[in-house]
């Protein structure tokens, strides 16, 4: 199997689904010639021409609102935000149209588009480069949101979200785009949007977290285990919204002791509703207040001070040492 | 190194064919063929009178608050009339006869107003966008549907509807300006009849003419006599066969004038004069279309009573059946569907849940 | 003291703003010289003329956008949305300016605007006239989340937001617009943002709420305490961020036992960050799961339907019945 | 019943002052004041050279991404150049030149490459708006800023930047139209540089001109050559008269060119070749005007060498000193600040647990 960056594995999908499938078209601004920013879009310009792969106007609601003609239509339009601080440009359109247009049409139209974005902080990018409100679109009815985090399962859910009859936010990490490579192999893999995964089994402490954060996490729960012995369990959501909340429920219930870690600003945030989901099906099994690592109140410092900002393996580490004493 | 003067890539022009008084420029006459002129001339019978029927309704509260489309029926009948039916139209608010040529049924638009999902159900399954409330937002998605006809080899084209109000948001320049770079097959036309609730067209721009717009864009723009069906038809036409022909877009703004409030929530008297409206009560569009059928000798007193007799009772029709498919509609169960293609886990719980309180409720006699 | 309407205590506190500083200004969709869809603005313009009410354009991202601009100048703009559901067409203007120009100026500039939308469902609406997305508003740093229950705290709040020199989101619920009236005093009142207020005083059991849905709580609390003699306390938010957790924390340590009642959509709602904090802060007094009542994941039905969604004094009766049992 | 053709309010014109060889339309030069054109010239020289250094510590990892200018200098500087101080700024992101002229540090502009939060601090607090990313978004508050200046009775004018690109944002359309509704004293600056990143200008938009985007808005609108700091100059005094008047808003569009990448982070080989660079080095804005102001006899060789070490100096200066400041900046503590005007019990809370992680990371020697 080759070894594949994210952007690599992001790219093969697309590759592939487009070869397989011509309702797949791409749109956004500079993924034609230039390949995209990050060049996630790289040579499908060459490979499929200007006709399934659009270089457009700078107009973010421009290109939300023409995919969804494009996929009311019964193409497969894959958008790109430039930065998912960009999208909200085009917020009214994925509110108010790609997300009703299944209810609003009582089943006659839908919505089967991607809108790709990088997001979140660790590159030492811009402002409004860095941040990380997956919220915003995992609490609005008839969206998915969708975050891999590596190579692997980026490839698998990109080729899930192209195929998903209804719209989905597909966020993907800078930080994790060219971190490491991963054996991806050749032929298709598809993982079913909306189902999170055991990425380490564990007894004593459950860590859910997903996107970026995961690579951190990981590496604390190993540390964890060195200093203490103790196991945590650690679950990568992939999927925000809808959320799967069997594997981490069932994970809590069996260690008793939970905590959350994302990017995000910590107040109304992703983690509430993990917490919360906890609370109405795990109850009783707590032994402990489930933990937050998040993000801050505030907004991403630029890129100076982001790594204060963002939670680490040490600040992971001290807050599941914390959850076990408790 | 001079000061010159930049020749534009298009001239805007103003088009009328059909006068307030019924006297027709023959010249310029689009030659529509006498089955579509009468079917047109019903259409626009029946939007009027359905308009005063679900006034009626609606101040005896069997429907709720709806926007009338009294004035503008030449506005937007002439131009639904150009397309085939394979091609595809774009809704904004106001065009309730225009989704009624295009196949919707008496029926569903009652249901719709009176507040039930189920009425886009019952609308006819082809090219027709469901409306939407959110004021300019919809013409992006013409462009879309324009790319992708063109994409899939289609000739179709693809007609938006939208108000004077709409061209203020940011994504008519949006949509206006994708659809010149992509040249996609798009009419796009500006019902402007005057208001935006109580914003009058002066404070909505300040251009001379929404039609001018269009130079923004590299896109020919037309302005036409919006109450002069045969103008908005020829102008319509004209767009079509351009757009079908792989020359891009056009905007036609369609002078008229919503006769009525906004909605039935609104009063127009807080904004503007009776004067304003009489005079254009004196550019009636359907008297003018009367007109010049009876000089065609198309219409007859007799078959301007027929045609009227025969729309209120389809008119009655209609409302019958709506409330009595009202009465058997409504389960609130059906609040969960179409979220997604598939049920969510949470929307799933959330119906059980539902369904448990709705049991519970029943047992003690309270609200689910 | 008067009896007031919302809306008539909603026009007094713009009123008296206006007449005592001339830095006040208004702006939006029909405010002038219609006096707003729901009449909020009534007489203003009479009053102050068209320099100080602005009819605008037909654009919520020109609106925002420019009372953006009025405030670093100086000036107090209060703008007004026509419907909360129109409010994501300048959701950028929201994260990327208002909520930032005092953290990207270094406080060189701030941005004392006030945003003003009618929200909520109740009023037999069109679609996109009935929503309840305040959690959006409240997930965003820089921003100040409020929703008043009633006439009088409307106008107190409303004062405070005007003056607050940060910009703040100011929901109105529709269905408490004329639902009833309230003594409201003619000589000014000020509610401090950023706290909660107890508006039931209970020993068994904690209800947290905010907006139209304070009533049916008020009435499912008297009912269950004439039904099972339990004594609910129930604590009305007023702002939803920054969140005042003071009150509900140390009830929720009393009273064991707390519920969250709000019209939004369930998932990744408001609710979750209330209990998440109660999780946090007093995790180790609950004596039972906390309970949600609030709408369901899915776009508010239209009117037809929209009863069914929202929570009601019968449906919060009876899960408080149920939290007790627990 | 006519097809006519409907006047424009506003005819659309081409201004060139300054040719690429250095020859002068003597009856249309503006007239600056010596002072002000040598001030005009370092400023430029300024610019190029500090896009030079600024790459160069990019290059050695000193500085992160950031926007050259070089070859638009004429567009910007020409236009803040007519500007009283008291008048506001509200740049995008490519003017760099132009906000050293309005009293940024050129020790903040490093700061503020370097990923620093604190350059904002440092930039004066005079009425330029700090530089914000979203594209397009920042011409509304233009309009706000006109808008209030006029209500308090000031005779500021507003000026505000944008690029070809943005031009495509509804943001931008909305800025124009309630520019021209409230007859705002704005001045629309567009830096139309021919790309937007890979987009070339004719794939932004299909209209001939941006300047004839005017015409939507019943606004005047120009185009100058942009890399002719005279005709900028002119066409510029002549908006901010206009709008000191109180007759409202223009679109001025300056044709220009980037000459280097979008960003250091952006390859512009991946999309346009070395001819077209070359075509424009040709039109360089600073060698035709060296060339203007030498026969105007305001330079010499010898001066032109004098301001090259000048800014040189200058620049080194900042650099030292912003390498100085950087050492003792970025305390991570201070990301908690100026969220809003009184810290919210979240946020102090937050920062009372970095405090402690900090702390225990001492302790630890792990990372906070
Ligand atoms: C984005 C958005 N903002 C505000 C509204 C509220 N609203 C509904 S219709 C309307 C006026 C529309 O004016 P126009 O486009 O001229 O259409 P008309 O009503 O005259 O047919 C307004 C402000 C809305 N529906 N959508
Ligand atoms: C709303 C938004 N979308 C996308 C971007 C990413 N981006 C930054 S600059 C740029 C191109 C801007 O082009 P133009 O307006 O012509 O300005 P120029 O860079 O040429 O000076 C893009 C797409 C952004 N910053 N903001
Ligand atoms: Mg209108
Ligand atoms: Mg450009």
């Amino acid at each position: 199997m080759p070894k594949l960056t994210m952007v690599q594995a992001l790219n093969l999908a697309l590759q592939q689904e487009m070869a397989a499938d011509d309702r797949v078209v791409l749109l956004g601004e500079d993924v034609g010639v230039d390949g995209g920013v990050f060049r996630v879009t790289d040579g499908l310009y060459e490979a499929f021409g200007a006709e399934r792969v659009l270089d457009t106007p700078l107009a973010e609601s421009g290109i939300v609102g023409m995919s969804i003609g494009m996929a009311v239509y019964g193409l497969r339009p894959v958008c790109e935000m430039q930065f998912s601080g960009f999208s909200y440009q085009a917020f009214h359109q994925l509110e108010n149209h790609a997300a009703r247009m299944r209810w609003r049409s009582q089943g006659h139209f839908h919505v089967p588009m991607v809108l790709r974005a990088p997001y979140g902080g660790g590159v030492r990018a811009l402002e409004h480069h860095s941040e990380s409100r997956e919220a915003y679109y995992a609490h609005t009815p008839g969206l998915k949101m969708v975050i891999p985090s590596g190579p692997r399962n980026a490839r698998a859910l990109l080729v899930a979200a192209i195929r998903d009859p209804d719209p989905v936010i597909f966020f993907e990490s800078k930080a994790l785009y060219r971190a490491y490579r991963e054996e991806v192999p050749d032929k298709e893999e598809v993982l079913p949007i909306g189902t999170s995964q055991i990425t380490r089994e564990g007894s004593d402490l459950t860590i859910v977290t997903y996107g970026a954060m995961l690579r951190p996490v990981m590496a604390a729960a190993e540390e964890l285990q060195q200093q203490t012995g103790a196991a945590a369990e650690v679950i990568d959501l992939q999927t925000i919204a809808p959320l799967d909340d069997t594997l981490f429920v069932a994970s809590a219930r069996r260690t008793g002791r939970a905590m959350i870690v994302h990017e995000a600003p910590r107040s109304f945030g992703p983690g509430a509703e993990v917490v919360t989901r906890l609370v109405e099906k795990a109850f009783y099994y707590l032994e402990a207040p489930i933990a937050r690592v998040t993000g801050y109140d505030i907004v991403i410092p630029l890129f100076a001070r982001e790594k204060s900002y963002l939670p680490n393996a040490d600040r992971v580490l001290r807050a599941a040492r914390r959850l076990i004493a408790a | 190194m001079p000061r010159t003067h930049i020749e534009l890539d298009e001239s805007i022009e103003r088009l009328s064919i059909l006068d307030a008084e019924g006297n027709v420029d023959k010249e310029r006459d689009p030659d529509i063929n006498r089955e579509l002129l009468l079917k047109l001339y019903r259409a626009m019978v029946l939007g009027r009178r359905f308009d005063e029927r679900l006034l009626a309704l609606q101040r005896q509260g069997r429907i709720g608050t709806f926007p009338p489309i009294s004035g503008q029926e030449a506005a937007h009948l002439g131009a639904v009339a150009v397309l085939q039916p394979e091609d595809w139209m774009v809704p904004a608010f106001r065009e309730t006869a225009a989704e009624v040529w295009r196949g919707r049924s008496l029926e569903s638009v009652i249901l719709g107003n009176a507040g039930f999902n189920e009425a886009a159900a019952l609308a006819p399954p082809g090219p027709n966008l469901p409306v939407a409330v959110p004021v300019g937002s919809q013409m992006l998605h013409a462009v879309g549907l324009g790319w992708a006809a063109r994409y899939r080899g289609k000739d179709q084209v693809v007609l938006t509807f939208f108000g004077d109000g709409a061209t203020s948001e940011g994504d008519f320049h949006e949509a206006m300006n994708f659809a010149g770079v992509y040249q996609a097959p798009v009419i796009f036309v500006c019902q402007n009849n005057q208001w935006a609730i109580s914003i009058p067209r002066h404070a909505q721009t300040r251009s001379a003419t929404i039609a001018q717009k269009a130079l923004a864009y590299g896109m020919p723009g037309i302005q036409v006599d919006g109450n002069d069906v045969l103008a908005v038809y020829a102008a319509v036409a004209e767009a079509a066969a351009r757009a079908r022909a792989g020359n891009g877009p056009t905007l036609v703004e369609c002078e008229t004038y919503r006769m009525k409030m906004h909605t039935t929530a609104d009063d127009p008297k807080r904004y503007r004069t009776d004067e304003e409206v009489e005079g254009w009560r004196r550019k009636d569009p359907i008297l003018r279309f009367e007109t010049y059928l009876k000089r065609r000798r198309l219409l007859t007193k007799a078959k301007i009573e027929a045609v009227d007799a025969e729309v209120r009772e389809a008119i009655q029709t209609a409302v019958d059946a709506a409330e009595t498919r009202m009465a058997s509609l409504g389960d609130p169960i059906d609040m969960f569907d179409h979220a997604y293609a598939e049920m969510t886990p949470a929307i799933a719980a959330h119906r059980e849940e539902f369904l448990a309180e709705t049991a519970a409720a029943a047992e003690e006699g309270s609200d689910a």
